[in-house]
């Protein structure tokens, strides 16, 4: 066994999910690989559908049974994946801790507020009751709910969306964790509590010193909000760098599509949007190649050929693509105007 | 402003009753619109932007004569959709069509494209049955779909490809006004495009007019001649895009416009000041943004302002609109 | 002409098959489907046959030969009155599926007529609905058949009504919920925005799409009527003689349950497998039918 | 108090006057009568015809509805003809029976199905749900009179542990009470239970696939603590709704239980008093029944109000 | 094992009370009779009639008067004194014109009574009535107490060795020993419980699972698992029951005696007999059981002879299938044999419709003397003894309506001398038979299963009764 370097929190190494699904087994995430430093951030974006959800779900040790993971996941050099459950349950929600995508269905409709953020607390601090619901209290009061202790034994319907993701964060914060993965957190929030909650969250983030993984699919979330980013496709990891590295730079056809698809306010009117041709191919019969393969502008048969390798294109800043002398050459410059 | 507006919504109210929860004291009310007036030319397109429940769906459901409205008319050339007979309303409805936000449920799962698409067509009694197959056809064509598709089910669809099937049953009456509530908000940035582009080169192609619902102002930018800001079931800013959202005159224009994440390199943190929700059911006095506003003052809490011009073509309800224009604006991508 | 060339066609989706020939390739690989299938097609088919053929009469009465053990000649023996088994059984399947058939027939169309409105309706007319249901609810099949049959007489008609009415409000209720749920859909909303009324919006959105559960519901609501026939023929209230079925069988072996016992596992075993085989072909539908495992997005 | 439990009292009330119509009308219909079966074949017509007039079976029908009206507002439900008795004692030695008899078919049913039913789901696909859900099937197609008759063969004739039928009453104690109401509870409940089991299971599937219990896994509770303390309390609502539905079928199986255990019960006492056209017992036992059914249901929507905090009484 | 002093007797039917002289019902009787209350007479088990309450009685010789010595001493169990005016005072309920007896014609035929003195009472009839010491036998003619009679439906009080204990009604009933019985030394049971079961299996699971000890006039059906059992006897007594098919007379085509003859050339008593009352009955040809006074072998008079039907429906004029309904009541007799019945009538053309019909609207329907008699064949048990007068009532459901029976029968009632009534009523059942009247099956034989050991159980039973103070353990 080597030994882990200290700061390095998560290493997660050529992961692979294989999910049934109704029209047949699919390899739903293949070969992501990255490390994560205490205190880093890592966003993770891609279309609807591209694995972003699933890699974060095997992080946490909660994907169906009848997936199939493959590729180690380390945590302080401690293997991870094919973890016992019960050993797992002393990690999730201690240790590594998960927001999810909608604040509507996330909490439990029958509990009070309270008893739910008390839940990690008292099972992982083994905190009396008395205690867990002051640290809860406490808690409700941090992620900026008004009134907690009045509020404390309201029930999650009692709330609006805004508030419920609150509380959630709350619940995740709980018992400090090491590692916090945000799964889309702000998805189904309008623009001005999308703001609130992600300030709310890079303090609390700031403030412990937390790792903190962000998946969305909204470009500007994960410009603002963290030091490095991934951009997934059809399951893997097509391009991986710092943040401002990759946005300037922008190495993969694909990121550079998703970029351009957005309308931009302000642009002039009457312009046509560029819109990245085909639709995102189906897991089941994902072909050999790269899988961005049939909708690049750029493909060519080697393409199509093999899973193209990682290409190194500036430091810390990698693309899963054999056409990069073509693709950043087009896009130098067109981008920050 | 010398041609009759194709549509001429004036003073539109709607208040919702609430279950009654005790004898004694009255049911609630939401006041989902609250006095709401706009017009829209032949060819041209509304936006409307606001937060959840600021009532921007409830002003399409009364705009499309879906619902009563508590207070006030809605004319669509020339005619009160309100005071015509069903009859007359039924066929009037050629005029103006509705796309929804959600590709997967505005379709019903267990009919044909081609029985949905030709769906208004159904219900118009001047209608050729035979000719169906054949508009279908056409329209589906427009929005770039094909032949072979009209005897498939939604469910064979992407999510893109659906949007543009609820579009093509907006079209197939070939109608003057198609609201959009959200028509994009469900779908993928890369599909997104897709559709916009699609809704651009009908507008151009036909002389379209669209009301363009949705909370990405940079969608409205992108397809709306002007744009309204809905707080609160009332229009705190109306004008062209460009006035806008270069010089918002609207306190709540210019939150909103901050709290849009930027997508660019080096774009770094930047903090918003946390926002209180206000109530719809307080009958408050003064501005209702008030609570929220970081300029408001003992006057704005007691004089409610009214919606006036603040520059050509742009009108603003506050009081301090001067103020708020004159602040340095938040930079603009592009 | 422009318009459509300035906007890239989607590729068309490849690989997906047509839904019917997804359904039966999923069909025949579903094991509770293909086994409730079978078993309701055993019953349908015996029913059938004895249209045609039976080994013996069903009618035919031979005291004589009362009570026989199963021998070549009676594969399973004769009753109390010297009848054949086996040819009860057969010509007993018959009065089963007709009464299930009628009786589902009857709630079905008053429950899902009723359901439609209320849903369609709503406010006082869904109160007074569904409090009717609830009432209606209140007398069980049994309750109703025993005083129908004391005003009516007993028999077949008596008992199908009965039944009939007693589905009627699951089959409201459960109506009602399923069409509130399409009615809150968007596709309804369109259709208003195209100018439909609430009939042709029932008609041509809810029905349809509530018919996958109606029909699921419809083969629970089979067996169950299967379950009341027989025991309103073993309280005497069910079909009458010469007429053979199964709850007649039943009820005539079980005075001579200590003397013949095998006289009342046939009949019981013949309706537990009617009742299985309606039930596994419903739960085989409902799974089929599943919106959420037949087509995911 | 809510106006929303105002309306469905008198909803509830105006249906149980459509109810005594109902009824009244129909037995009304009923031919024969009381007079002439009391009397039995071989009276003379002269003696049945003073029976009749002591009955008051000759007045008229409006008159003979509101007297029975009247006296069920004041609480009289006037004497059987049959018995002599007053129908609401009779009643009650029959409630004495039946009430039990229906709470223990319906907690066995309880019990077996819930463990059933979350046993299953907790181990969906594993061999333990097929096997149970095997069973279920089987349950749900057994004719429950039948099944009684196997359970007395066994449990009464050939092991004699229990006796083949009849109420021993609770003057000696519960248990023998108890002991007699074993079997035919029993037999009642295997059906329902097996009904509500397949529910259970369902409900418990469905509340698994929920969001909420991803985020309390993402807690660090385990699985079976997630289903007690997460799952169990939301899948409570159809399970509910099922059980009151239930209540009206386990009625209508008491009928046919009762008379192959030879019990004492309410729909003895209804089955028996319509074949003897004791129609002022009938007319009471099917509203008590009719009764119970609807009030069964409105407690069970007041229920969901109490387990699950989103409905307030207004949202019924 | 101690001497057990207690048993537990099963029952089809309920009673519907237990008053027996003002309702119908035979459990009333098969409860009370001779165990709570007592009669002047005593019917024996082989139908002859012995002192009770009376010590002995004479009779005038135009069988008028009968005058009854009454016992002495006697006390009812609410400790008054049995006397001539109980009597008195019982017979005269009887007759009152709101009396609901069963028997309230009877009574009414008493032109006087006359109570000389405490111990002696004297009758006279209206009509001569040689068969009075026998009828004053039965249930409806119960001696009851004056003051308590009123509530005697819940609360009887009678002479009798029984008292009521409890009765939990739908369920069970007990009778305990009375203490103070003139004779209660010869009681040997202290406690009977009577238990009401009328499904035929839980009949038979009762005695097999040992709940019950006895079960008199069990169904028919389960009887013959017993008669193997060694921990069972089984009694087959003969009845005076009988078992007929009724023939609607007043219905066409069925006036025609040809077509009821065909009726009965149709029937196979046997299979009948086996089919119905599973071999449990003696076939008889008219409306009279065997062992009666004057009983004649009239069953070869409509012998089975299918062919003879044919040709009798065709002399007739009667064009097959001829159409009928068959109206069914509830007891297993009736639903089997209307099952064989059918199936026997359609070999000769006959389509008979099954028709099952409750007691309630069989009683209104098809018998009532004043109802609608809307029905053309239907099955049922005659269960009276000597009850040929029936068939001269004008508006018995039979509509039988014969000068020539009618004469015949008063004729029988106004000999008073034992063989040359024997002689006329011989006589009477043939004129029936020949009538064809209707399609005469059998008498049934009634079945009784006791434990082994329990003793004195009646196996004749002449009436519905079942006198407790005779039975003991073994
Ligand atoms: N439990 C599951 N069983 C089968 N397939 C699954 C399951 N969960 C996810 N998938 C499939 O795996 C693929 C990746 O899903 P994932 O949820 O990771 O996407 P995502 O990137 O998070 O998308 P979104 O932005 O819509 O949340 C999808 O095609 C999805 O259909
Ligand atoms: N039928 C109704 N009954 C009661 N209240 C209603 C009804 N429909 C809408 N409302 C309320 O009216 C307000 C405006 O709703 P509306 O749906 O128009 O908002 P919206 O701007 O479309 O929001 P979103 O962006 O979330 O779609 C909300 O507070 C909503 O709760
Ligand atoms: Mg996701
Ligand atoms: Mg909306």
């Amino acid at each position: 066994m080597t030994m882990a370097d200290p700061a390095t929190l998560i290493e997660v190494d050529n992961l692979g999910v294989r999910l049934n699904t109704s029209r047949g087994p699919a390899q739903a995430v293949r070969g992501v690989s990255f490390t994560l430093k205490r205190g880093e951030t890592l966003g993770l974006v891609g279309e609807s559908g591209c694995g972003k959800s699933v890699t974060a779900l095997s992080l946490m040790g909660l994907l169906p049974e009848s997936a199939v993971v493959t590729g180690s996941i380390k945590l302080d050099g401690h293997e991870l994946a094919r973890l016992p459950d019960a050993d797992y349950c002393k990690l999730r929600g201690n240790r590594i801790s998960m927001i999810f995508q909608e604040p509507m269905t996330a909490l439990n409709p029958m509990h009070t507020i309270g008893h739910q953020v008390a839940e990690p607390l008292r099972r992982h601090k083994k905190y009396s009751a008395a205690q867990a619901r002051k640290e809860a209290i406490a808690l409700l009061d941090r992620v900026g709910l008004p009134d907690p202790a009045k509020r404390i034994d309201a029930y999650p319907h009692q709330f609006s969306g805004g508030q419920r993701q609150r509380v959630t964060i709350a619940m995740a914060l709980a018992c400090e964790p090491d590692l916090l993965i945000a799964d889309e957190p702000t998805t189904a929030l309008d623009v001005t509590i999308q703001g609130q909650i992600l300030d709310l969250i890079a303090d609390l983030v700031e403030e412990r010193g937390m790792s903190m993984i962000l998946i969305s699919h909204d470009l500007g979330v994960i410009a603002e909000n963290v030091q490095r980013m991934m951009v997934m496709y059809g399951g893997t990891v097509v391009e991986s760098g710092p943040t401002d590295e990759v946005f300037r730079r922008m190495g993969h056809p694909y990121t550079q599509g998703l970029f351009r698809a957005r309308p931009k306010l302000g642009a002039r009117k009457g312009t046509q949007l560029t819109t990245i041709s085909g639709t995102v191919p189906e897991l089941a019969d994902l072909p050999v190649g790269c899988a961005f393969g049939d909708r690049c502008p750029l493909v060519i048969d080697r393409c199509r050929a093999a899973l193209p390798p990682m290409v190194e294109v500036g430091p810390g800043h990698v693309v899963r693509c054999i056409r990069t002398d073509v693709s950043m050459a087009a896009t130098v410059g067109a981008l920050s105007a | 402003m010398t041609a009759a507006p194709l549509l001429d919504v004036k003073d539109l109210e709607q208040r919702y009753t609430l279950p009654r929860e005790s004898l004694l004291r009255p049911p609630g009310q939401v006041r989902a619109l609250n006095g709401v007036s706009v017009q829209v030319q032949a060819g041209k397109s509304l936006g409307i932007v606001g937060e959840s429940g600021s009532g921007k769906s409830t002003f399409a459901r009364v705009v499309m004569a879906l619902e009563r409205p508590t207070a006030g008319e809605v004319t669509l050339l020339g005619r009160d959709l309100n005071r015509i007979s069903p009859e007359e309303l039924r066929r009037a409805r050629r005029d103006f069509q509705m796309v929804f936000q959600d590709p997967y449920g505005s379709l019903d799962p267990r009919q044909t494209i081609a029985r949905i698409v030709a769906e208004p067509l159904t219900v118009l009694d001047d209608a050729d049955r035979t000719t169906f197959r054949a508009r279908v056809a056409a329209v589906l064509k427009q929005v770039g779909l094909r032949d072979a598709d009209m005897d498939k089910y939604p469910h064979e669809f992407s999510g893109g490809q659906r949007q543009r099937i609820a579009i093509a049953r907006a079209l197939i009456t070939q109608p003057k006004l198609i609201v959009a509530d959200e028509p994009v908000s469900a779908l993928d940035v890369s599909v997104q495009a897709q559709v916009l582009n699609l809704m651009q080169d009908l507008q151009e192609q036909f002389g379209l007019s669209y009301i363009l619902i949705s909370h990405d102002l940079a969608v409205v930018d992108y397809l709306c001649d002007e744009v309204a800001v809905m707080y609160l079931g009332r229009v705190v800013e109306q004008g062209r895009p460009e006035d806008l959202f270069e010089r918002c005159a609207h306190p709540y224009t210019r939150a909103l416009l901050d709290a849009v994440p930027r997508a660019r390199a080096g774009g770094g943190r930047r903090r918003r000041g946390a926002q209180a929700i206000a109530s719809q059911s307080a009958a408050a006095t003064g501005c209702p943004y008030v609570v929220r506003c970081p300029l408001g003052d003992q006057h704005c809490r007691e004089v409610p302002p009214l919606l006036r011009r603040v520059g050509e073509e742009h009108l603003a309800a506050c009081h301090k609109a001067e103020a708020v224009m004159a602040l340095p604006q938040a930079a603009v991508e592009g | 002409m422009s318009a459509q060339l300035s906007t890239p066609l989607d590729a068309p989706v490849a690989a997906r098959p047509v839904p019917a020939r997804t359904f039966w390739s999923r069909a025949l690989r579903h094991h509770s489907f293909v086994l409730g299938g079978a078993l309701s097609l055993l019953v349908v088919a015996s029913a059938l046959l004895s249209l045609v053929w039976t080994p013996w009469s069903p009618y035919e009465i031979d005291i004589a030969a009362k009570l026989r053990p199963p021998s070549a000649a009676h594969w399973l023996g004769t009753d109390s009155f010297g009848r054949d088994i086996v040819s009860l059984l057969l010509a007993g399947a018959r009065s089963t599926i007709l009464v299930g058939i009628i009786a589902v027939s009857i709630g079905l169309s008053f429950g899902v007529c009723l359901g439609l409105i209320a849903s369609a309706k709503r406010g006082w007319t869904e109160e007074i609905i569904m409090r009717f249901s609830d009432f209606t609810f209140a007398f069980p099949a049994v309750l109703s058949a025993i005083m129908l049959a004391a005003v009516a007489g007993p028999g077949m008609v008596t008992s199908i009504i009965a039944i009939g009415i007693f589905q009627i409000p699951t089959l409201t209720r459960l109506t009602r919920g399923s069409a509130n749920a399409i009615w809150a859909r968007e596709f309804v909303l369109a259709a208003r925005a195209s100018g439909k009324g609430a009939f042709r919006i029932t008609i041509e959105h809810v029905l349809p799409n509530i018919l996958s559960i109606l029909i699921v519901q419809a083969t629970i609501q089979f067996a169950l009527a299967i379950l009341a026939e027989a025991a309103l023929s073993y309280l005497g209230l069910g079909t009458q003689p010469p007429q053979p079925s199964w709850g007649r069988m039943l009820n005539d072996a079980q005075t001579m349950l200590f003397q013949s016992p095998m006289l009342a596992v046939y009949p019981g075993a013949a309706i537990a497998v009617a009742v299985l085989g309606l039930n596994l072909l419903g739960d085989g539908l409902r799974d089929l039918l599943d919106p959420r495992l037949a087509r995911e997005r | 108090m809510s106006v929303f439990v105002l309306r469905r009292v008198l909803t509830l009330l105006a249906t149980l006057v459509g109810a005594s119509v109902i009824i009244f009308l129909v037995l009304d219909a009923l031919p024969g009568n009381a007079a002439q079966m009391l009397m039995g074949a071989d009276a003379s017509a002269d003696a049945v015809r003073a029976l009749t007039v002591k009955l008051g079976l000759d007045q008229p029908l409006a008159v003979r509805y509101l007297h029975w009206i009247q006296g069920l507002l004041v609480g009289d439900l006037g004497n059987s003809y049959v018995y002599g008795t007053p129908v609401a004692s009779l009643i009650a030695e029959r409630m004495v029976l039946t009430i039990p008899l229906a709470i223990m078919s319906m907690l066995i049913t309880v019990v077996l199905a819930l463990s059933a039913g979350v046993y299953t789901a907790a181990n969906h696909n594993k061999l333990g749900d097929v096997g149970v859900m095997s069973l279920t099937q089987i349950g749900i197609a057994l004719p429950n009179f039948w099944f009684a008759i196997l359970l007395v063969l066994l449990f009464a004739v050939r092991l004699q542990w229990l006796s083949a039928g009849g109420f021993a009453g609770w003057d000696d104690g519960i248990w023998p009470g108890v002991k007699s109401l074993l079997l035919p509870s029993i037999s009642l409940a295997v059906v329902q239970a097996a009904i509500l089991a397949r529910v259970t299971r369902s409900a418990v599937l469905e509340v698994l696939r929920e969001d909420f219990v991803r985020t309390a896994r993402a807690k660090g509770l385990g699985k079976r603590e997630v289903l007690w303390s997460h799952v169990l309390r939301n899948a409570m609502i159809p399970v509910m709704t099922v059980m009151g539905l239930q209540f009206a079928n386990l009625l209508a199986g008491t009928i046919v239980i009762e008379n192959v255990f030879y019990l004492p019960g309410l729909g003895r006492l209804i089955f028996q008093s319509i074949a003897n056209r004791d129609l002022i017992v009938v007319r009471n036992c099917v509203m008590l029944l009719a009764a119970m059914v609807v009030i069964v249901n409105f407690v069970v929507d007041v229920l969901y109000a109490f387990i699950d905090p989103r409905i307030k009484v207004h949202d019924l | 094992q101690g001497k057990k002093d207690s048993v537990v007797m099963g029952m089809t039917l309920e009673p519907p009370g237990l008053d027996p002289t003002n309702a119908a019902a035979a459990a009333i009787a098969e409860v009370t009779l001779y165990n709570i209350y007592e009669t002047l007479t005593k019917i024996n088990e082989d139908g002859s009639v012995s002192p009770l309450l009376a010590e002995s009685w004479t009779a005038s010789p135009d069988l008028k008067t009968y005058t009854f010595k009454l016992r002495k001493g006697v006390k009812f169990q609410n400790g008054e004194a049995f006397d001539s005016a109980a009597v008195k005072f019982s017979f005269e309920r009887n007759a009152a014109a709101n009396s609901t007896n069963k028997d309230k014609s009877l009574f009414q035929a008493i032109e006087k009574i006359d109570a000389p003195d405490a111990n002696t009472i004297a009758l006279t009839m209206k009509n001569s009535e040689p068969n009075l010491p026998f009828l004053l036998g039965q249930a409806s003619a119960s001696i009851v107490e004056p003051k308590s009679a009123a509530t005697n439906v819940t609360q009887p009080v009678g002479t009798g060795p029984y008292q009521l204990g409890a009765w939990a009604k739908g369920s069970s009933l007990t009778l305990n020993k009375w203490a103070d019985y003139r004779n209660a030394s010869a009681i040997k049971l202290s406690k009977v419980t009577i238990r009401f079961i009328s499904d035929p299996a839980a009949q038979a699971a009762a005695l097999l699972s040992g709940d019950v000890d006895a079960f008199p006039r069990i169904a028919t059906r389960v009887v013959a698992q017993f008669k193997a059992d060694p921990r069972f006897t089984v009694l087959i007594g003969g009845s005076k029951a009988k078992t007929i098919v009724a023939i609607n007379e007043k219905k066409k085509p069925l006036d025609d005696v040809r077509v009821r003859r065909a009726i009965l050339a149709a029937i196979d008593r046997k299979a009948m007999i086996d089919g119905a009352a599973e071999g449990f009955g003696t076939p008889i040809g008219s409306f009279y059981t065997p062992g009666s006074l004057g009983y004649v072998d009239t069953t070869g008079i409509n012998p089975y002879d299918p062919e003879k039907a044919k040709k009798l429906l065709a002399e007739a004029g009667v064009t097959t299938p001829l159409e009928l309904s068959l109206k069914l009541p509830p007891p297993p007799y009736a639903r089997q044999g209307g099952e064989i019945l059918a199936a026997q009538l359609a070999k000769v053309g006959i389509n008979a419709k099954i028709e099952n019909v409750e007691w309630a609207q069989w009683l209104s329907q098809v018998f009532a003397p004043n109802g609608p008699h809307n029905y053309d064949l239907t099955i049922v048990s005659h269960v009276e003894p000597f009850d040929l007068v029936k068939l001269t009532e004008p508006d018995f459901y039979l509509g039988y309506n014969s000068e020539a029976f009618n004469a015949l029968y008063k004729q029988i009632v106004s000999t008073p001398d034992e063989a040359g009534r024997a002689k006329l009523l011989g006589d009477a059942q043939k004129m029936l038979a020949t009538d064809a009247v209707a399609g005469f099956l059998f008498q049934p034989q009634w079945p009784t299963v006791i434990n082994k050991k329990l003793k004195g159980v009646w196996k004749e039973v002449p009436q519905f009764e079942n006198d407790f103070s005779a039975w003991s353990w073994e």
